[in-house]
C-alpha cells in the first residue's frame, strides 16, 4: 500500500508524458504534497507561487484560459478556507478546468494539530455550485480518480490522505463517477463511509462480525454529484443506515445521506459518525483516530451502541 | 496543447486604425453618457469608478488593444481584465462602441437574463476575457495569462486595471510579487488612482484630494512597485496624449523582463460636474434634472445632431 | 417594516451607549450594510479597515484580546468565502467574540449578481466547529439576534437581508437560541424555513389555504447550535416536510432538517426548494425570486407539485 | 470596558533582570539542543525555523519583553505574537527555559492531550497570546491588540515574529497597510530572513545563500517598507549586541508614530552543523548520531556538568 498523496505525485508524473496540458501549480509544499515528483520531471511545467493560495488560484485560472489544466498542490484546508473566495468566481463560476488536490485531509496530517486539520472540507465543496467532490478509499483508487480528474472538464475537488491505509480495491480497479460500492454486504446495519475512513470501516465491520453483528460496508467516493439512484441500490432495504467519516458529522457524508433517505426513503434511520462539531488537536494517528471515535475498533463499538438504543441520538 | 496549433498559426489582430485624441474624447463622452444613463434606467449600479476610468478603457480599445471586435477569442489578441468588476458598466459602455455588440444592448444592464451582468462575466459577454466582481482577483489571473502566454511563447500583451481601494487586498499583493518573481514583461497594471473607495476614511484636511481620505495618500505607491522590481510609469489618467505615451513607455521597456504598473492619476466621476470628487457617487442613480445636465456637459446633443 | 441592514445598523448605534466594549470593524462598506449610522455616533469605537476581509477578522481578534467585542461589517459572501480561514483559526478555534453580520445574504442584493451573492453561507459556517448560525426573518428579529449576539460570549454569524420583507413577529418579540416557532398550524404539510424567506413561505401558505392546501408554517432562525427537540416538537405529526431556504439545498437549512429527520423521525419525508447548485444572475428582486424559484407563488407551485408526485425527487 | 480597571490599575511587568549576552548565547544553545531533541522524541515537528529564530526569541524574552512568568496574562504584559506558527517548538522550548512551564513538560510536544501542539495553541499553553499555524495572520492580530492598545490607552508594546516566506501571503501584506494607517508606533514586526521556505524555487547562483531561492532576493524589502510608512531596521539576527540594540531604536523611535519592522538576517538551521542552510531541515526528525553531533557542537555535556 502506498500513500495517497505518492499515488498523486507519481500519477502526474506519469501522465504529465502524454498530457502536454498538465501543470502544476504548487503553495510552497511540494516536497509534503509528492508535487515534487512532478516538478523533477517537468520543471517548465511546474509553477511555484510560494505561500499564497489565493494567488494560486488565480494563476491556475489564468493558465487554464490558455489551454491548460493545472492541478493545485497545497494542504486541503488552505484550499477550502484560504482560498475559497477564488476558487468561488474564478473557478466554479468561470467553468474552469482547475484540479483542487486536497492533500493531508481529515485529521491525520503529522501531528500538525487542528490549523492544519480539515474537518469541513466536504461540506464546504459540496455546497459550493457546480463542484465535483471526490474522496478514494485507497491508493488504487487515489490513482484512478486522479486519472479521471486529469481528463475530465471542468472544476473538480479531490481528498487525498497524506499516510497509507489497508487496501480496499483490486489493482485494475476502474473508477466510474457517481457509483457507491458495496464492499461488503451485511443483513444488520449498512455502514457508509467515504475516502480513505472506508478502510477503518471495513475494518471495524470484520470486528463487529466477530461479535455476531452483521454489517454491510457501503464506499461513496463521490460526494459531489451525488448519484442518488446508485446510493439508494446500495442502501436495498436496510432500516438502520450509519454514515462514518474523517469529517464533521454537520454537512458532509453524512448529512448528504441524510439528504437523500430523507426525501426518498422515509423509513430508514441515518446515524452519523464523524467529528461532533469539535477541533482536533496534535497527535500520533493511532491516538487521533481512538479518541475520535474513528479507529476501527471505537467505529464498531459506536456501531454497537446505535444499533442497542433505538433511536439513538448523534450529539 | 489543445489549442496550440490553433494559436500558433492564428494571426495577431491589429491595432485599431489610428483614431486621433479628438475622435477618443468624443467616444469618452459618449461612454460616459452611457454609464450615467444606463444605471439610471436600470436603477442600480456604479457611477464613480466607470467614470474615472473610462478615458483609460477607451485609450486601450480605440488605441493600444490588438483585439478584433468580430474575432473576440482570437487566441493571439491582447488580455484585458477589469480587475475593479463593479466598473462593469463602463467596460460594457467603451465595448459596444467598438462593436462588440449593439450599443441598444446596454439597455438590459442588470435586467434579469441578460449578458451584461452587474459584475463581467467572461461566459456572457464577447470580449470580457475574465470574470470579476469579487476585489482583489484579476491581478492573479493576469500573472496566470502572461505566464501561460510566456511558456507557450504566445506574443500578446495583458492588461489588467485595478482600483486604488482594491489595492488594499492581499492577494493583490500576492500578484504583484508572483509577477516579478517570473519577470513578466508582457503584463502591464493600471491602477485607477480616482482617490476614493465606497466608504474608506474621513478626509484629512490638506492631504486628501476629495470628501474621503485617498485610499493611498498615507504611503509611496511608486517606491513600493519599484521596490518589487517593477517598472513605474506616472500618468494623469485624464489626458490621452500622456495616457498613450505611457502605452509606449510600457511596451519599449518590455525587454527589461519586469512587469509595469502605470499609476494613473484620476478623479472618482470625472466628466459630469455633479458626480465629480465625491465618494456619494459610488454608486447612484441620477434623476431627469441630472440626466439633462450630464446630456448638456457631455455634449451629447450636438453628437445626437 | 424596515430593512433588516438598518435595524442592525441602528440597533448597534444604541447599543454603544451602554456597551462600551462594543465596536465595529468595516471593509469598506459601512453606508451599504449600516455600519455607518454606528460610525457617526461612535466615531472612535468605529474601525475601518478598508477592502481587506482577512485582515478585518485578525484585527477584531486582536481588539477582543483586549476586552472589546466586535461586530464585523462585509458582505456576507466575503466573509464567509475571503475571509473563512482567520475566521476559523483566529475565532472560532480561540472561542473569540466576534461576531460576523453578513450582509446582503442570498439573492437580493441590488442586481450585483452571482459575485455577491451568497447561497453558501450557512452550510459553510454551520459545517465550522463552535460557530453559532442564525438567519432571523424580519426586522423585528433582526433587531432582537442583534441585541442577543451583542451580548453572547462566542463567535456568532448572523445573516442579514439588504431589503425590507413582511412582518413576521410582533413588536416585542423575544428571541430565544434555538427555538424553533410554529407561525402557522396546517395539517397537510409542513413548511419549514429560515431567514427573510420565511416572510415569503408564509404568504406561500396564505396561496396555498386559497387553493385548499392546509400547509404549517415553521420557522428555524437558529440554524446552528439546531435545537433537534423544539425542531421535532415543531415538526410533531407531520408525515411530508417541506424546507424552502434563499440558500442552495445543499447543507443549509434543508441539509440540517435531513439530519434530523433521517435519524429521529424515520417515517417522515423531507423535501427541499431552494437553489440547485446553481448560480444565480443580476435582476431585480422580483425577477430573480420568480426564477430561482423563491416567490410565494412558486413556492406554492412546487409544494403542490411535491404533494402531488409521490416520492417525488428535488434534482 | 469590563478589564478596564483591571488593566488600568495593574501594574506593568517589568523587563527580564538584567541578563548578559553571554548567559543568553547559554540559554539560546539550550534551547536549540530542545528543539531537536524534542522534535526527534516526537517524531515530528520542524527545526529550520525554529533554529533560526532563537536568538531573537531569547533576546526578547531574556532581555526586551516586559512579561511576567508567574502572571503570564497580565493586562500590561507586552504582547508577542508568533506568526510563523510552524516554529512553535522554538517558542516553547524559550518559554520553558524563562519558567511559564517546567522544562519537561517538553517532552509532551506534539503527543495527545498536550498543552504543546503542533502550532501555538493561546487557550492551552501559558504564555502564548495568539494561536497560530495558518500562516500570514499574525501581523493581523498583532494590528488589533496594538490598535486596542491605543484606543484604551494602555502602555505595552506588541512584537510580531513573522518568517520570510510567510510574507508572500496576502493577508501580511493588507496589515502592514494597516498598521502604517493608524500610526501603531506600539507595534514591531520582525522577519525571520533566514533564506529559506518549506520548498520554493531553486536557488540561482551567485544571488541565493543557501540550496533553494531566497525567498526575497528579486526585491527590496527595506524600500518596500519604508514606502508603506514603517521604520526599517536591518539586523543580524544571531548577534545578540545587534539584536538588543535594534530593539532599544525601535522603542527610542515610537514618537515618530510609525511602525517599525526588524529585518533580521538569519541563517535557516543556525547553531547545528547538518540543519545549517538547507531547506532539507525545515521539519526533520534526528537520528543517535546526529543527536549526539548537535550535542557536542551546542555544548550540551558541559552545561549538563
Ligand atoms: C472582495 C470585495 N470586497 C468588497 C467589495 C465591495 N465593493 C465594491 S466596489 C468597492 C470600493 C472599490 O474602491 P476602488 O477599488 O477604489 O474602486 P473605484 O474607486 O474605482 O470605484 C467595494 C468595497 C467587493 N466587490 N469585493
Ligand atoms: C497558510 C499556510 N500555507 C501553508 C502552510 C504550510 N507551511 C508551513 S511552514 C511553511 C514554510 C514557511 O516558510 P517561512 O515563512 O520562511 O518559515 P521558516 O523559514 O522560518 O520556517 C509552509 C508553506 C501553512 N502553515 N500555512
Ligand atoms: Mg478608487
Ligand atoms: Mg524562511
Amino acid at each position: 500500500m502506498r500513500a495517497q498523496r505518492e499515488v498523486w505525485g507519481e500519477t502526474l508524473a506519469l501522465l504529465g508524458e502524454s498530457d502536454p496540458t498538465l501543470v502544476v501549480v504548487d503553495g510552497d509544499l511540494a516536497n509534503s504534497t509528492k508535487a515534487d515528483l512532478f516538478a523533477r520531471r517537468f520543471p517548465e511545467r511546474f509553477v511555484e507561487v510560494g505561500i499564497a493560495e489565493q494567488n494560486m488560484v488565480g494563476i491556475a485560472f489564468g493558465l487554464w484560459t490558455l489551454g491548460y489544466r493545472p492541478w493545485l498542490s497545497t494542504f486541503g484546508v488552505f484550499l477550502t478556507h484560504r482560498a475559497l473566495d477564488p476558487i468561488r468566481m474564478l473557478v466554479s463560476q468561470t467553468g474552469a478546468s482547475v484540479r483542487l488536490a486536497g492533500s493531508y485531509s481529515g485529521l491525520l496530517n503529522g501531528s500538525s494539530g487542528k490549523t492544519h486539520q480539515d474537518v469541513e472540507d466536504l461540506a464546504i465543496m459540496r455546497a459550493m455550485p457546480h463542484m465535483t467532490v471526490i474522496a478514494p478509499a485507497d491508493d488504487i483508487e487515489a490513482e484512478a480518480v486522479t486519472r479521471w480528474a486529469s481528463d475530465h472538464e471542468g472544476p473538480v475537488y479531490v481528498r487525498f490522505a497524506r499516510d497509507a491505509v489497508g487496501r480496499v480495491f483490486p489493482e485494475g480497479y476502474e473508477f466510474i463517477p457517481g457509483r457507491t460500492l458495496v464492499l461488503r454486504t451485511g443483513a444488520e446495519v449498512a455502514l457508509v463511509s467515504t475516502g480513505v475512513q472506508t478502510s477503518r470501516v471495513l475494518e471495524a465491520a470484520e470486528a463487529l462480525a466477530r461479535q455476531g453483528v452483521d454489517a454491510a460496508v457501503i464506499h461513496v467516493p463521490t460526494l459531489k454529484p451525488l448519484d442518488a439512484e446508485s446510493l439508494l441500490d446500495s442502501l436495498g432495504e436496510h432500516s438502520t443506515v450509519i454514515t462514518v467519516e474523517e469529517h464533521s458529522v454537520l454537512g458532509g457524508l453524512g448529512g448528504a445521506v441524510s439528504e437523500v433517505v430523507a426525501e426518498r426513503r422515509p423509513g430508514m434511520t441515518v446515524h452519523r459518525i464523524g467529528l461532533l462539531d469539535e477541533w482536533s488537536e496534535s497527535g500520533p494517528n493511532a491516538f487521533l483516530l481512538d479518541k475520535y471515535g474513528l479507529s476501527s475498533m471505537r467505529v464498531a463499538e459506536q456501531v454497537v451502541d446505535l444499533l442497542g438504543t433505538a433511536g439513538a441520538t448523534a450529539p | 496543447m489543445k489549442t496550440e496549433e490553433a494559436a500558433s498559426t492564428s494571426r495577431r489582430p491589429a491595432k485599431a486604425p489610428g483614431c486621433s485624441i479628438a475622435e477618443m474624447q468624443a467616444t469618452a463622452r459618449s461612454a460616459r453618457w452611457h454609464i450615467l444613463h444606463t444605471v439610471a434606467n436600470s436603477k442600480a449600479g456604479h457611477i464613480g469608478g466607470p467614470l474615472s476610468m473610462t478615458d483609460l478603457v477607451v485609450a486601450l480599445y480605440f488605441s493600444e488593444l490588438r483585439i478584433d471586435p468580430e474575432w473576440p477569442d482570437a487566441p493571439l489578441r491582447d488580455r484585458f481584465v477589469l480587475s475593479k468588476g463593479h466598473s462593469a458598466i463602463g467596460l460594457y459602455s467603451v465595448l459596444a462602441l467598438r462593436g462588440y455588440f449593439p450599443v441598444s444592448e446596454l439597455a438590459t444592464f442588470d435586467h434579469g437574463n441578460s449578458r451584461l451582468q452587474g459584475h463581467p462575466d467572461m461566459k456572457l459577454t464577447p470580449g470580457v476575457d475574465v470574470s470579476t466582481g469579487s476585489l482583489g482577483q484579476g491581478l492573479s489571473a493576469g500573472v496566470g495569462i502572461a505566464l501561460g502566454a510566456k511558456m507557450r511563447g504566445l506574443d500578446f500583451r495583458t492588461w489588467v486595471l485595478l482600483g486604488d481601494g482594491e489595492l488594499q487586498e492581499g492577494m493583490v499583493w500576492e500578484a504583484i510579487n508572483s509577477a516579478a518573481r517570473y519577470g513578466l514583461s508582457n503584463l502591464t497594471a493600471i491602477v485607477d488612482l480616482n482617490g476614493l473607495q465606497q466608504f474608506g476614511w474621513p478626509r484629512v484636511e490638506g492631504r486628501d484630494r476629495f470628501d474621503r481620505s485617498e485610499p493611498w495618500s498615507h504611503v509611496d505607491l511608486e517606491a513600493i512597485f519599484r521596490g518589487f522590481g517593477w517598472n513605474v510609469v506616472q500618468v494623469d489618467g485624464h489626458d490621452f496624449a500622456a495616457i498613450l505615451a505611457a502605452f509606449e513607455e510600457v511596451r519599449e521597456r518590455a525587454d527589461e523582463g519586469r512587469p509595469a504598473v502605470i499609476l494613473a492619476r484620476t478623479v472618482k466621476g470625472e466628466g459630469i460636474s455633479f458626480t465629480r470628487g465625491t465618494y456619494k457617487w459610488h454608486n447612484g442613480v441620477a434623476d431627469e434634472q441630472q440626466l439633462a445636465t450630464a446630456r448638456a456637459e457631455l455634449g451629447m446633443d450636438e453628437v445626437a445632431r
